[in-house]
């Protein structure tokens, strides 16, 4: 089992503006130790979709690239036709914002954990606030890659996928809907889960969920005490 | 329940729009016919609303519409600790609930660098695979009542039962076990169960005839579900399906032996089936045999189960380090994963659920293109799927 | 007046009130009795379970009485947009047809409403009624669930007809009658090589015929495997969707009072009808009804065996069922039996 | 009962079933018109059979319905064919033929 | 022999309403609704003039077949919900002239040649008439004096039943 | 209406007639399954595994169309864009109607209280006469629940007065302190 790469304590722009100038350098230099087999991997992805290549890294044995906003779909058709990535798992956002409201104070949620209040970013880095990444596999080789990109954070607007997997039809209309990032060429981006006058983006992390805003948990009325015996509260 | 004006949904607006130059049916045709299956409809088991636009008896375009089940798990998951959120994804995909929680733990355990006991992870295995037979063996019966049969839906619910009543003497839980702990599990097995698990996978065996003999060999059977809906298996792994109905359609590709290696799997000795004809028939057969399978790696699992502590050492209060990972593990319904992301708080950061019915259930409306509307109910029973894990 | 002609015979016979009155109560009480013996207790039993138990105290026999008498406390709605005359009507046809079916079943050598010369031909006739009943109910909805399963329903109800007819016309010929009473007399006086003791119950000349006829007459009662019209995992309950209360009621009632006609004309083609060997004259007249009963639950029986048994077929594969199979087997069963006839 | 009584309903019937040939515009319903008109002859067929006291009436009576019936399949079939074709099942609207 | 003229002037009444309910209901459902009343009642005089093979005949093939059809090309071809008030074309009047005027013709003719003829339903002549219409007689009939327009008729529904098929396709 | 709205038994039915149109219903309980989600399991197990079998009570599951229906189960979640559906399903079902919420979901939004996608308990939407709480509570929990509204059925008065206010008593909860009580 690979261990965690938790050092790289350069902030996240620098990294990407080195990125941007240099890519495939950086990206090799950067990578510490690595699973021969995902850095194989890698070397496959990287052959074919060339300079698109921001940065790689081995998170527990899954190979996580990211790469440049303009190659998306370009690592879509990589992923299909090189690396036999013929089944698709899942296309997701990622929101890196801290959370709006720390918990624990002025007597506000305290149930919710306490996430950090800096704006860090994953394995593989980020250039701003919103990322779209997606995990694609090989029914054949048993190998699975997850891409990653950076959308802009107004407007967030990344080609579709639809055209290499069908399948990310939904999943991009998932994406849609609970961040907000648009897909181009998409067929048509609609509601999914959500009545169609639903308003805001439930997953980024400004959406602010209502029922906790209203009655924080555990809540400020009196817990009954149950007949019979009386349990201790939930520990878990 | 059955009206276009049900506010708070969008449909696909093509699907009202004028067709003229893709009829389907060019026999008989009497103009397109709007009907509206659901959000509550019998064979929809859960809260599916599909669209179709009929041409006679025959779909020319279909579009389901899905959310009336969503929960928002994602976000949620986002304001929960870790042990608070094994309690909540049990609910995803409802009928095997216990198989739910062992991708999210395992994630949890590689980021923060601990690895559960052996014993631990053998019992985890039993559990998911008795699970596994709870699932499949509700559908075993389900896929006859799509098709008409009464019967053989009750006895999928009353075997079913029998593989309830050992996970809650397991667990304590009949449904929603709840029963992973980071680095291990709740308890050990009680007294007796493995005798009783050993009986109990004996009546499930011979329930699996029943159903062959009910359903498989029955000509009516044959001509409902052979050749209907047939999934190419290139296509239906871009479009994401997995799990029997992948393998259905001649990929032959499990996590359980082909994935990164998790709980016992490596250690057990099992085939994986596969069909080549990619219809109806062949995912209830492939799913028929894979009770079997199941069954007889559960009689392998209590034969080899390791002694040993069922917990390792963990901190009390969690804190999982920064990183991401994701864990993927062969479902009862198809691929599951998390893609977790900490920022070393008491919660994650971010879960991405990847949940396996979402994705077998986007290819209905290739799937259900020229299609006769029995068919519609044959083929969404065929790919079986809980609502609870379309919606998440 | 022996001149008379058929409608005045039954317009003015004497015992037309009580018999009238008796037809119109075996249809609600047949009803029950299938209901409850098949569908509640057999079936459940059949799937391991009780069935109802705790309604009226002995294994739950107040169950479909208590349906009966729910049902007209239910509130009565008819849907906005429906055609209010032809929705009230269609579930009375189907009920009417039910009882007309009723009046050529002999239930002893008197026992008989009235023994029409052509009594089987009228029998498949009337109850080829409810169809009429079944689209009225279908478009008078206004609900395209019912549209649908009233227009599959049709279309399967005509397709059936016909192998239902032809698998009669064996029974026909061999009897040279096709009044009812004269098919049981047919049988009872028959012989099996010479032995003439049990007379012979057309089920073991017409042994396919019987077949056909059960095959066909499940299709006629939209029963699994033909239950398309009502399919519940397709069209929600098809052309009844949209009835409450006392019309659902007689819809129920229809459905079972004509598997019940259906498996008392199957006893009655084939099995002997109200005949028992040794029985004659006046004890057969008391013994009939209940051997009639007998005979018909068991046909009943087979009818709701497969009914809770098997998948069920495809619009299209009914249709093929039907046309390619039933029709040349009874073609093919008519032919060997007209040439048996005339060559013995 | 006189035998005009019969031939006189059936008459009447058959003059209805004329003007719905002649005032429908509805292709089914000309063809249910049409039936009318069958069943008028059919009557005065019976009626004629009863009053001769032979069986040839009944018998044409009979090949009648028969033919009805293949009629009704053959019309609806075209009427079917026009509702496909013009999306109307109104026969004004069939001019094609016109010169 | 009043019972049977009762009857018989029940079922006209029934027969003629229902008649002008087809050419006039705006309706489509309704008109083949009040069809079946006119069938049915065409099927009851038939049994008042004992030819009761012929009526359920009737039975079953204009009510179980026929209307039926009618019924399914009414909801293949959309039958709309409410009245349909374009169910008539402009020729309501000359029609109704028309019509008329053959009633009244073929009525004064109809008396004028047949009378107060009697069918006689007592007696030894009415029993006869009661043999006439058994199923018995007319296949007699039918097998030997009109053996060969049976078998016309049959080709004839072959040839129907293929051409509806052929028509209603579409290649 | 049915008959007695109608008045056919008069402006308040005799005794014996009452208790036999009560009795009718109260073992007539043609149920809708509003199956949602988890619980919708545990309701086909208790109306469909030999061990609970509920017809044995009267309960009669077939009615697919909520025509028909006397009684429905919510049993689930009930998100925002399933509720407009729930109320007008309520609406298709003919009086005298009966609802019986299954689960902590339907009672209250349950372990998604927080969610924003999630109703905060079905009788937001349309009147419940038993809750059922668990999650998903076990299928005995439901027999219990139709044992409870078998005995209100029993006792409800059918005279007019009655009448208008029938279905609009107390809440059931089949809670601890219930049972507690009953024994």
């Amino acid at each position: 089992m690979a261990d965690e790469t938790p050092d790289t304590p350069d902030t996240p722009d620098a990294s990407a503006d080195d990125a941007v100038t240099d890519a495939s350098a950086v990206a090799v230099e950067e990578v510490p130790a690595i699973d021969p087999a995902v850095a194989a991997l890698f070397e496959r992805f990287e052959a074919a979709l060339g300079d698109g290549v921001v940065d790689h890294a081995d998170s527990f044995g899954t190979l996580v690239v990211r790469v440049k906003p303009d190659a998306w779909k370009r690592a879509a058709e990589v992923a299909r036709a090189d690396l036999d990535c013929d089944y698709l798992s899942f296309i997701s956002g990622i929101d890196w914002m801290p959370a709006p409201k720390p918990a624990g104070d002025e007597g506000g949620d305290t149930s919710a954990p306490v996430q950090p209040d800096t704006m860090t970013f994953g394995v593989t880095g980020s250039d701003g606030r919103l990322q779209v990444f997606a995990h694609v596999q090989s029914t054949t080789r048993h190998w699975g890659v997850t891409i990653k990109t950076d959308v802009a954070d107004p407007a967030p607007t990344v080609d579709s996928w639809v055209s290499v997997y069908p399948g990310a039809d939904w999943h991009e209309r998932e994406c849609w809907e609970m961040y907000g990032v648009d897909f181009s060429g998409h067929p048509k981006i609609r509601h999914l889960y959500l009545p169609g006058e639903f308003e805001g983006n439930p997953l980024r992390k400004d959406f602010a969920l209502l029922a906790r805003e209203v009655k924080p948990w555990p809540g400020l009325v009196d817990v009954e005490p149950m007949p019979g015996d009386d349990t201790e509260e939930g520990d878990s | 329940m059955t009206s276009t004006e049900t506010p708070g949904f969008e449909v696909d607006p093509a699907l009202y729009s004028n067709l003229a130059g893709s009829q389907v049916n060019v026999e008989l045709d009497t103009g397109d016919m709007i009907l509206n299956l659901g959000p509550q409809h019998p064979a929809t088991h859960g809260t599916l609303r599909l669209v179709v636009r009929l041409d006679g008896e025959r779909v020319v375009a279909a579009d389901p519409v899905i959310g009336y089940m969503h929960r928002g798990y994602e976000k949620l998951s986002e304001f929960r600790t870790y042990p608070q959120i094994t309690t909540l994804i049990n609910r995803i995909d409802w009928l095997s609930s216990f198989a739910n929680e062992v991708p999210f733990v395992h994630g949890a355990e590689q980021l923060m660098g601990i690895e559960a006991p052996p014993r631990a992870q053998w019992i985890r295995t039993i559990l998911t695979e008795l699970s596994r037979i709870a699932t499949i063996y509700l559908f075993l019966g389900e896929m006859g009542l799509q098709v008409g049969a009464l019967t053989p839906a009750f006895w999928g619910f009353r075997d079913r039962e029998l593989v309830l009543n050992l996970i809650e003497s397991a667990t304590g839980g009949r449904f929603h076990p709840n029963f992973n702990r980071i680095g291990g599990l709740k308890d050990d097995l009680p007294w007796g169960w493995i005798a009783e698990c050993r009986t109990t996978m004996d009546k499930i065996l011979r329930g699996c005839d029943d159903f062959e003999d009910v359903l498989v060999g029955n000509e009516i059977f044959e001509a409902r579900t052979r050749g209907i809906g047939i999934i190419p298996g290139e296509l239906g792994a871009a479009y994401g399906v997995s799990g029997a109905n992948l393998r259905a359609s001649g990929i032959d590709w499990d996590l359980r032996r082909d994935g990164k290696p998790y709980l016992a799997y490596p250690e057990l000795d099992f085939k994986v089936w596969t069909h080549s004809d990619g219809d109806s028939f062949a995912r209830y057969w492939v799913r028929l045999q894979e009770t079997r399978e199941a069954v007889r790696m559960v009689i392998q699992l209590l034969d080899g189960l390791p002694a040993g502590p069922i917990m390792a050492k963990v901190p009390r209060i969690i804190k999982v380090p920064e990183g991401e990972v994701w864990v993927e593990t062969e479902n009862p319904l198809g691929q599951m994963g998390y893609y977790i992301v900490s920022k070393g708080a008491t919660g994650p950061f971010r879960v991405k659920i990847r949940s396996a019915s979402f994705s077998n259930v986007s290819i209905l409306p290739w799937l259900l293109r020229g299609v006769y509307v029995p068919d519609v109910i044959t083929i969404m029973g065929s790919l079986y799927f809980i609502l609870g894990d379309i919606d998440r | 007046m022996p001149h008379m002609t058929l409608a005045l015979e039954i317009g003015w016979g004497t015992t037309l009130a009580i018999k009238t009155l008796l037809v119109l109560a075996i249809i609600p009480v047949g009803a029950l009795i299938l209901g409850y013996t098949f569908l509640l207790k057999m079936m459940s039993h059949m799937q391991s379970r009780l069935g109802p138990m705790d309604p009226g105290g002995f294994h739950g026999w107040f169950q479909l009485v208590g349906d009966g008498i729910k049902f007209l406390q239910k509130e009565d709605i008819m849907p906005a947009e429906s055609d209010r005359r032809v929705f009230a009507m269609a579930p009375a046809i189907v009920v009417i047809s039910t009882f007309l079916i009723f009046l050529v079943v002999p239930t002893g050598p008197r026992l008989v409403v009235k023994d029409l010369d052509v009594g089987v031909f009228y029998a498949l006739a009337v109850s080829s009624l409810s169809v009429v009943g079944v689209l009225m109910a279908g478009w008078a909805s206004a609900n395209k669930f019912a549209l649908i399963g009233a227009l599959r329903a049709a279309a399967q109800l005509i397709a059936y007809e016909l192998p239902l007819l032809l698998a009669v016309v064996g029974v026909v010929i061999q009897a040279g009658t096709m009044s009812l009473q004269g098919i049981v007399g047919a049988q009872v006086d028959g012989s099996i090589f010479g032995f003439s003791g049990l007379g012979n119950p057309f089920i073991l000349t017409q042994f396919v015929g019987f077949f056909l006829f059960l095959i066909a007459a499940q299709a006629e009662l939209t029963q699994t495997p033909f239950d398309m019209p009502v399919a519940e995992s397709e069209l929600v309950a098809g052309y009844m969707v949209e009835y409450t209360g006392f019309r659902f009621l007689f819809f129920f009632i229809g459905e079972f009072g004509t598997a019940f006609a259906f498996a008392a004309l199957a006893a009655t083609m084939y099995l002997g009808g109200w005949a028992i060997p040794g029985v004659t004259g006046g004890m057969a007249d008391l013994l009939g009804p209940l051997v009639l009963f007998v005979k018909l639950m068991g046909v009943a029986f087979l009818m709701f065996w497969v009914r809770f048994t098997y998948p069920r077929l495809r619009e299209d594969q009914l249709q093929a069922v039907a046309w390619k199979y039933l029709i040349p087997i009874g073609l093919l069963n008519i032919i060997v039996t007209a040439i048996i006839k005339v060559a013995v | 009962m006189i035998l005009n009584q019969f031939l006189i309903l059936a008459a009447v019937l058959f003059c209805i079933g004329v003007y719905g040939v002649l005032a429908r515009r509805n292709g089914v319903l000309v063809l249910m018109s049409v039936e009318l008109m069958l069943n008028a002859v059919n009557i005065n067929l019976i009626a004629f059979s009863a009053y001769l006291r032979e069986t040839a009436g009944e018998v044409f009576a009979l090949f009648v319905i028969t033919i009805a019936a293949a009629e009704v399949g053959v019309g609806l079939a075209i009427v079917l064919l026009i509702y496909r074709n013009l999306h109307s099942p109104d026969l004004d609207h069939v001019e094609q033929l016109k010169g | 022999m009043i019972v049977q003229n009762i009857f018989f002037w029940v079922l006209a009444l029934a027969m003629v309403l229902g008649a002008i309910g087809v050419v006039r209901s705006q309706n489509v459902v309704h008109a083949a609704l009040y069809l079946v009343v006119v069938m049915a009642g065409a099927a009851a005089q038939y049994i008042l003039l004992a030819a009761e093979f012929v009526a359920w005949v009737q039975v079953i093939i204009y009510i179980g077949a026929v209307i039926i059809l009618f019924l399914f090309g009414i909801m293949l071809t959309r039958a709309p919900m409410g009245g349909d008030t374009k169910l008539d074309n402009d020729q309501r009047w000359p029609a109704a002239v028309v019509s008329v005027f053959l009633a009244g013709v073929l009525g004064a003719l109809l008396i004028d040649a047949f009378g107060k003829k009697e069918i006689v339903i007592s007696g030894a002549k009415g029993e006869q008439l009661l043999q006439v219409g058994k199923a018995g007689h007319l296949a007699d009939s039918i097998f030997t004096a009109y053996v060969v327009p049976f078998e016309v008729v049959s080709i004839l529904l072959l040839a129907a039943l293929v051409g509806a098929v052929v028509i209603a396709r579409r290649d | 209406m049915g008959l007695v709205e109608k008045g056919v038994f008069g402006k308040k039915p005799l005794k014996p007639v009452t208790w036999l149109l009560n009795y009718s219903r109260k073992y007539s309980l043609w149920m809708f399954q509003w199956g949602l989600a988890c619980c919708a399991i545990e309701m086909g197990a208790a109306l469909a595994s030999p061990r609970y079998d509920m017809m044995r009570l009267g309960v009669i599951p077939f009615p697919a169309s909520p025509r028909q229906a006397d009684l429905v189960v919510i049993s689930g979640t009930v998100t925002d864009k399933m509720a407009p559906a729930i109320k007008r399903l309520y609406e298709q079902m003919p009086d005298p109607k009966y609802v019986i919420s299954m689960g902590s979901c339907a009672n209250c939004g349950g372990p998604y209280w927080d969610s924003y996608s999630v109703t905060k308990g079905v009788d937001q939407v349309i009147p419940v006469d038993i809750y059922i709480p668990g999650c998903p509570p076990r299928p005995e929990a439901l027999l219990e629940a139709i044992v409870m509204l078998q005995e209100r059925i029993q006792n409800e008065g059918l005279g007019n007065d009655e009448l208008a206010q029938r279905w609009r008593g107390e809440h059931v909860v089949v809670d601890n302190a219930y049972m507690a009580a009953r024994v």
